[in-house]
């Protein structure tokens, strides 16, 4: 077993920031991650950097723009700190020496953004994600960090108290993918989960092939509550052959949106009378697909984003990136033609339940970046804000982790006296298939050790059970082979569970979703190997997909209201009264509960009122 | 790489000269070619023709240079094609360098002896 | 219709020979052996009736190898028939092949848009990102993958990297500057014209094509690479780092390894899928470190 | 780590089929880099022979410019050197960061302009042998 003061699990952007925090607090810190760092779906992002920079600009403003974007469902207290950490961050990005773009004067260069008041977007051309890894993966090879790149986390090591708020977390249990071994590590002072987005629940998105839920249906699974997970947000301005993102910078730069009759449907059809194509995202996907629905689609599928007009220097000084998308995945020349465009799944506001440190009610677990939820995105997400997210919140886990605060947090964690219990609402039952009872053990993943085995003890037992459930994948008799699983999954939720939201087919959903645990029973392994067998890898991310595909649903049905990114067809009205509050599961061992707990809405200074969100 | 101020450094020297004795050569090596292929064809060279030549200074310090720079590209060549290509290291190159100074310092002694045969400049 | 032995390396393909002796053998050893059978008639059957994918099928001849699974010690290729879609992509058609013929077939994959850098692979006598590699755009109908050139073969198409990484970390990757800004909100500024000297550097994806492109690099030795040698260049011409520091960055590729080992072979220019100008990055430092020796002398 | 495949050296330059320009002349300039040094290495013992006196040099030039495979041997030897001369130019001008786009068009000129002076200089290498 190998032992570390914090371990961090996964090394994207949020991962990297967390490991230099904990480090420079004093910490023995390891990375463990599935991918090698450089390789993290960080790198694609695109956009932008939201700080309140300069002069003009307040971070009390950009506050203001994150709950208003929220459609104020984001906790106040993590939405504070993220804006006014946020400059402190991105300066510290820039003296670690990423290549922002400049200005003429030498500063670094902000442009607008969806949903923002002031142009505080920092960039990179279009591939400051890219930047922003590379330049914290620098800082962590400069530290000597160790990183155990192409090892995947399938188990958090967490005690089996019947309250999730009293179990402790002491590591993880990892699989070497190159060497095909399990190995246990303890974390002597905390396990930090970065593991990035869930968008391969859905067949068209802009996320990576990793990006597989795995950190929050492993958090689940150890009885962590996962918060808001309804809310996903489908980003406009995807390619349409493949998914793949072309960034809001277009639009921020002066892209326009047309429909197949030319027209600029923003406007003329009073979709965002006043931001137009800078509406925020879920205003414009919706747009866009209504576009479609009524008949005014190009092919029936997509409508066309024009930056032609932009000229072509402004195109190759700020997005030139977006041009080599263009051209290599759609065979469009952005300088010749307009790009057509149509809404990807992109972002999950939701996830594991953390407060401002990032830390969970599990004792020394935390969650950061796009797998956690603090929250401050809430019911939608402004673009830019998921890296600042990253790095503010990475840097405070870490430091949090190695013992380096002491402040209470004030957004509470866990079932609290503020909570109410939910309805079930789901036709089918939810959570673990009935499994044959043998293999009980080797499929679930909820807290698993005995009090008295001590806390090496813990991840032993973890690392046992992860053995079990390995050999048992591999040597399983005949069955179906994982990807048509997560097939399965992907379509019924790309047809469901998408930007239009009915309880019909959300229920079909939940249907479907139940009829894929059922024959994720019978999944087989075909590749004996023990030498990166990536058969396997995919097939422990399909449960993890069926997992957190079953949590969105679950929370789509249970929200019937329309806020930020959620929909519903027979809901058009955001219910202030009835639903202020975070929709919360819990794993409860196999059988998922639902309940509910209120937004945080009260700031440092001042309380944030629902207003009316118009763009 | 401590003393890297003090004295110029050894690759980039040696690379910065493979190119100066390059762009020399490519002007000495069209000379002779041309002077003793074309103008004086090859089977006409004779000792005495030859000596007539070596007896000016120009012609035998070009000869000279000529020997000097080429032994030099030609071996530097050589020696980084072996080093560089094959990545040896330790005795092995320092048993390949030696084996190519020697014999190119066996090569400017025999040529320069031969040439001082043919002039009548001393 | 399943894997198909290629007609050329068909001395490797063996037939599962039946175990003799009553082996101890668990469910799953039995469940592939059988499989395997079944699979092989499949095959036969396939081969003979050569299956109709329709006109737009695609033949993707890949290279195969695993040092634990009987049958594939000794590397081999696999040929595929996949059905051909527009805009279909080399990673596209071979997790198309994964999916739906073999799962046990393996690849480094994540992003889908050329900014991970996992699959850069040896496409038609290439290197080439699968993800960036648009079917349509290559020559012929047989799309034949192999593991990177250079690099030693983890499985299939999977290369071991460490090498790679060793050479891009041995160059101090990290920004180091003489001075640092002393207050916490303060920038380095750095004119939009040095920044558009390094733009191009800084796009490295890491994806190590260069290198396998490298006959230099090739072998077991120490040259740096264009990869790591880029990198190097990217800090040595980012202004913000300072004289003193550029100095120290100029040591550091001058070394026996560094820049004088590249015989401007541009292959690393040619296969980078993100254009970096490779070869005029090293030319450029080559003059640099002659420039900044001269002054000394 | 476990085993891995090493495809060894008879695969590096296997690929030999799948080389650009600009390996082809790095492979090229090689080549008559090393002919030229071993050219320079019998020239030079050749020309010793004028050690042992006057007669013994211009027998031996006479004797081997008698010889029609000294005189093939010559026009391979200009070939070559041309061919090393013009693309030497080509890769002093990549050295000084000139014509870096231009790299694969320059080698086919160098290849070129090698093939036409050789065949030019034909009639001038064998005269008198034939
Ligand atoms: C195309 C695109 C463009 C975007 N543009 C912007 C933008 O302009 N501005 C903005 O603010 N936001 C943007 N976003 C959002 C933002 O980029 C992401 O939310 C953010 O990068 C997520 O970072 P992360 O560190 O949480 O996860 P990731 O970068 O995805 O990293 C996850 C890490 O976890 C590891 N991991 C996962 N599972 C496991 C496991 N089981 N075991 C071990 N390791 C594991 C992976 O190896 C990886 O290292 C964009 C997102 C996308 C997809
Ligand atoms: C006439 C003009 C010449 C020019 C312009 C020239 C140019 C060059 C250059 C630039 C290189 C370096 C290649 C590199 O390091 O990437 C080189 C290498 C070499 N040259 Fe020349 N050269 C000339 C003449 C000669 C002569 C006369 C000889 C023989 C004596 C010679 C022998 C070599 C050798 C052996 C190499 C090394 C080849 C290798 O890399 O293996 N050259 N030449
Ligand atoms: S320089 Fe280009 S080819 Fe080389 S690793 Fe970077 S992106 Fe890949
Ligand atoms: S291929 Fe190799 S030799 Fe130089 S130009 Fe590129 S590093
Ligand atoms: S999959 Fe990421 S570069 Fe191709």
């Amino acid at each position: 077993m190998r032992e570390y003061d914090v371990i961090v699990v996964g090394a994207g952007g949020a991962g990297l920031r967390a490991a230099i925090a904990a480090q420079e607090a004093g910490a023995d810190v390891a990375m463990v991650t599935k991918l090698h760092p450089v390789r993290s779906h960080t790198g694609a992002a695109e956009g932008g950097i939201n700080a309140a920079l300069r002069e003009g600009d307040d971070w009390h403003d950009h506050a203001y723009d994150t709950m208003k974007g929220s459609d104020y469902l984001g906790d106040a207290p993590a939405v504070e700190a993220l804006t006014r950490e946020s400059p402190k961050e991105t300066i510290q990005l820039e003296n670690w020496g990423m290549a922002f773009s400049r200005d003429e004067d030498g500063q670094v260069s902000q442009r607008p953004f969806g949903g923002l008041s002031f142009p505080r977007t920092t960039y990179a051309g279009a591939e400051t994600g890219h930047h922003m890894l590379h330049t914290m993966y620098e800082q962590v090879v400069k530290r000597g960090i160790e990183v155990y790149d192409e090892w995947y986390v399938t188990r958090l090591a967490v005690s089996d108290e019947d309250e999730p708020e009293e179990r402790d977390c002491h590591g993880v249990v990892a699989y070497d993918i190159k060497r095909g071994e399990i190995e246990g590590f303890r974390a002597r002072d905390g396990v930090i989960l970065a593991t990035g987005g869930l968008g391969q629940v859905y067949d068209h998105t802009t996320n990576a092939i990793a990006n597989t839920g795995d950190g929050v249906a492993m958090a689940y699974r150890a009885g962590v509550p996962i918060e808001d997970m309804e809310m996903i947000q489908f980003h406009p301005t995807t390619l349409p052959s493949t998914g793949v993102l072309i960034s809001e910078g277009v639009r921020g730069e002066g892209g326009i949106l047309y429909n197949s009759e030319g027209e600029r449907f923003m406007f003329e059809h009073g979709y965002a009378n006043n931001d137009g194509e800078l509406a925020s995202r879920d205003v414009v996907s919706r747009a866009e697909l209504n576009e479609v629905n009524n008949g005014r689609g190009i092919e029936d599928e997509y409508v066309h984003l024009d930056m032609r007009h932009l000229g072509e220097d402004r195109i190759l000084d700020r997005l030139e990136n977006i041009l080599h998308l263009a051209e290599d995945f759609e065979g469009v020349d952005g300088l010749e033609e307009p790009m057509p465009v149509k809404p990807g799944q992109h972002y999950a506001m939701g996830g594991i339940e953390t407060d401002e440190w990032g830390a969970t009610c599990v004792g020394g677990l935390y969650a950061v970046g796009e797998c956690a939820c603090a929250s401050v995105h809430g019911a939608n997400r402004l673009g830019g804000n998921a890296l600042p997210e990253l790095a503010v919140f990475g840097a405070r886990a870490g430091r949090h982790a190695a013992g380096d605060v002491d402040e209470e947090a004030k957004i509470t964690t866990g079932w609290d006296e503020d909570s109410e219990e939910g309805e079930n609402v789901s036709p089918v039952a939810l959570g673990e298939a009935g499994l044959p009872s043998a293999e009980k053990g080797a499929l679930a993943d909820g807290g698993a050790t005995a009090e008295s085995a001590g806390d090496a003890g813990v991840v032993e037992e973890a690392v046992q059970a992860e053995r079990t459930r390995v050999h048992y994948l591999l040597e399983k008799e005949e069955g179906v082979n994982h990807a048509e699983v997560r097939e399965d999954v992907q379509r019924t939720m790309t047809e469901n569970v998408n930007v239009f939201r009915e309880e019909s087919a959300l229920k079909d959903a939940l249907g479907d979703i139940r009829e894929a645990r059922k024959e994720y029973q019978h999944v087989t392994v075909e590749d004996p190997s023990r030498t990166y067998n990536t058969d396997l890898i995919h097939t422990i991310e399909t449960r993890n997909l069926l997992d957190v595909a079953e949590a969105i649903t679950v929370g789509a049905l249970a929200r019937d209201e329309f806020r930020g990114a959620h929909w519903r067809k027979e809901h058009q009205e955001r219910k202030d009264d009835e639903w202020l509050k975070h929709t919360m599961l819990s794993w409860n061992d196999g059988s998922p509960g639902l309940w509910y707990k209120p937004a945080v809405l009260e700031g440092e200074d001042k309380t944030y009122e629902p207003k009316e969100r118009s763009y | 790489m401590a003393e890297h101020y003090s004295s110029f450094d050894r690759s980039g020297t040696k690379w910065l000269l493979q190119r100066v004795t390059a762009a020399f050569l490519v002007v000495v090596l069209a000379f002779h070619f041309f002077l003793l292929h074309f103008v004086n064809h090859a089977a006409d060279v004779t000792f005495a023709g030859t000596s007539a030549r070596m007896s000016t200074w120009t012609y035998f310090s070009l000869m000279v240079l000529f020997l000097l720079t080429a032994t030099f590209h030609g071996v530097n060549g050589v020696h980084n094609a072996i080093v560089h290509r094959d990545g040896i290291d330790g005795w092995k190159q320092t048993a390949v360098t030696a084996v190519l100074v020697v014999a190119s310092l066996i090569m400017v002694v025999q040529g320069l002896r031969t040439a001082l045969v043919w002039t009548n400049l001393f | 219709m399943s894997t198909q032995p290629d007609q050329t390396d068909d001395e490797t393909e063996s037939t599962p020979e039946p175990d003799a002796e009553p082996e101890p053998e668990s469910p799953g050893e039995r469940r592939r052996a059988e499989k395997a059978a079944r699979a092989e008639a499949a095959e036969e059957e396939a081969a003979d009736a050569e299956p109709d994918l329709g006109d737009d099928a695609i033949t993707l001849k890949v290279f195969r190898y695993d040092p634990e699974v009987e049958g594939k010690t000794e590397p081999r290729f696999d040929t595929f028939r996949i059905p051909f879609t527009k805009g279909m992509t080399v990673l596209d058609a071979l997790i198309e092949a994964r999916d739906t013929y073999d799962s046990s077939l393996t690849f480094r994959h994540s992003c889908r848009q050329a900014v991970c850098g996992s699959d850069a692979l040896f496409i038609n006598g290439r290197q080439r990102l699968g993800c960036q590699t648009q079917i349509a755009d290559l020559d012929g109908d047989v799309v034949r993958v192999e593991p990177l050139p250079h690099q030693d073969v983890v499985k299939d198409l999977v290369v071991d990297m460490e090498h790679f990484y060793d050479q891009m970390e041995a160059v101090e990757p990290y920004f180091q500057t003489d001075e640092t800004p002393d207050g916490e909100l303060e920038e380095q500024f750095q004119t939009p014209e040095n920044r558009e000297e390094i733009k191009m550097s800084t796009r490295c994806i890491w994806c190590g094509a260069c290198m396998s492109s490298c006959n230099i690099a090739a072998d077991e030795n120490e040259y740096l690479g264009p990869a790591a040698i880029n990198k190097a260049y990217r800090f040595a011409m980012d202004e913000r780092e300072g004289e003193n520091m550029k100095e120290h960055r100029m040591e550091l590729i001058e070394q026996e390894n560094g820049v004088w080992r590249c015989q401007t072979q541009f292959s690393c220019t040619n296969v980078c899928p993100k254009d970096i100008p490779l070869t005029e990055h090293i030319q450029e430092l080559k003059r640099e470190a002659v420039k900044s020796n001269l002054k000394f002398w | 780590m476990s085993q891995s495949y090493d495809r060894g050296t008879v695969e590096d330059f296997g690929r030999w089929r799948s080389f650009t320009a600009g390996m082809w002349a790095w492979l090229f300039h090689k080549f008559t880099g090393w002919v030229l040094i071993g050219y320079l290495f019998t020239h030079i013992a050749v020309l010793s022979t004028a050690l042992t006196g006057e007669a013994a040099y211009n027998d031996t030039i006479v004797g081997l410019e008698s010889l029609a495979i000294v005189r093939l041997l010559e026009v391979g030897l200009l070939a070559v050197a041309v061919f090393h001369i013009l693309n030497g130019v080509r890769l002093l001008f990549i050295d000084l960061g000139t014509g870096l786009e231009a790299q694969e068009e320059s080698f086919y000129a160098s290849l070129v302009i090698t093939g036409a002076i050789t065949i030019a200089s034909v009639p001038t290498f064998v005269s008198g042998v034939f």
